[in-house]
């Protein structure tokens, strides 16, 4: 099924991409990488910096074999530097 | 059986872990006082004039967080360093938007019974925090340009720079 | 060849590293700030009202010491602290005299490029402070009554107690 | 030889001696141990704190296998417990 989500960006990705949040459509169920292959085919232009990052669902960070289908929203984690 | 720690020994509120004003380090430091503790350790990350990442001279960092999320994350740490041995209080700021030379970006504060305990509780802190929570800073350069930190810039060059297949906050402690 | 640093990175004046007032550890953070520095460490040992040696109350520590021999041996403790990797200033503030619950005993200040070398600094700094200074402390208790520490109360009972063959102070580091 | 040498007493050692300094002869050359076992003969009652202290003359311990004969004063530093 496809399901609309809100993603959010933060910092180098929010630059690349040009914006912080939007509506988008997935494929579910899909698991970590599915979503940012999803991402990635959508977003060439972004496609390195989202293949180093990882995807937080309702603000919780996805393990590795996680499938999601039911959820309100995805934070794109690129590498953090904080500290 | 752990007995699990009940929040009055983690401070400041959750939603002052992240700060947009200058952290005092004498009052985490007091949060964290203990009549049991024979070591109180104060970390201070400090924004200093060079990176990893470029020769250029810095002197600002920006800070931008996913807050809420960091929020939490940050608590559950806390949580998990009160289990370990002989930790009697911790007390984390980390400053958000702009940060100037020599200001502190984060400070965490522990206290234990012995030394031994402050240390390793308070690196634990310190390591899980940076590699862990959706937090990311910025150099500011003095001809006015910037650039997104790749990683951990006050990692030394050979440190874990959060290679995906093993950035799973569950793998780490 | 390494290039041996100079006074201006021990803080503070040899006279000064052990002292009968309250350590101001904003003051010792102050003198170990510096522009490459990425981390602050401050560790604070304070008096906490249990020991190993006795099941009584702790209300006080006091503390005596050889004091001219101390202060030479903490600044060549510093010094050797400062050819560590990355250590740009160091700090050190002992108390003499009587010193009350929850007060600090003693504040270590350290900076550096990197959090790890201020970890190293800092512990090896205490550390060998305590096992090599001429400083005793007495625990005086809520009765009243007092005794002499046997050795190292801050450190866990499985630790270093200053055996007589590996006392020296030039075989710990 | 023997030479008459200030002594210094801390802590417990000058609880137990009644005593924070004196002036004492001693057998010369002598070892870390040597001056120690002089000290011991001297204060049976301290023989026990003796023989945990090490020795400084002119304010730096003695090394295990260092003799010496020409020194001014003697420390003698019984378990530290700084810090």
């Amino acid at each position: 099924m496809t399901k609309t989500i809100e993603v959010r960006y933060y910092a180098q990705l929010k630059g690349i991409l040009g914006k912080s949040s939007e509506s988008l459509a997935f494929d579910l169920p899909a698991n970590e990488n599915e979503i940012l292959r999803q991402l990635q085919s959508r977003y060439p232009e972004a496609s390195e910096m989202l293949s180093l990052s990882r995807i937080a669902v309702d603000e919780t960070y996805l393990s590795e074999d996680q499938i999601i289908s039911d959820f309100e929203s995805i934070d794109v984690i690129t590498p953090v530097s904080g500290g | 059986m752990a007995v699990i720690k009940t929040r009055n020994q983690i401070f400041p509120q959750p939603e002052q872990f992240l700060v947009r004003d200058s952290i005092n380090r004498d009052i985490l430091n007091q949060m964290v006082s203990h009549p049991k503790a024979g070591a109180v350790l104060l970390f201070e990350g400090t924004v200093r004039n060079h990176t990893h990442d470029s020769n250029q001279e810095v002197i600002a960092l920006d800070y931008e967080a996913q807050a809420s999320m960091a929020q939490k994350m940050i608590y559950s740490i806390c949580q998990d360093v009160l289990q370990l041995s002989g930790i009697h209080a911790v007390a984390v700021q980390h400053r958000l938007g702009r940060v100037e030379l020599g200001i502190a970006t984060i400070v965490i504060a522990v206290s234990a019974s012995h030394r031994h305990e402050a240390y390793l509780a308070s690196r634990t802190l310190i390591d899980r925090i940076k590699h862990e929570c959706p937090i990311w800073k910025r150099e500011i350069f003095r001809d006015g340009s910037s650039q997104w930190s790749q990683g951990c810039t006050a990692c030394s060059a050979t440190e874990y720079h959060q290679p995906k297949q093993t950035k799973s906050p569950h793998n780490l402690v």
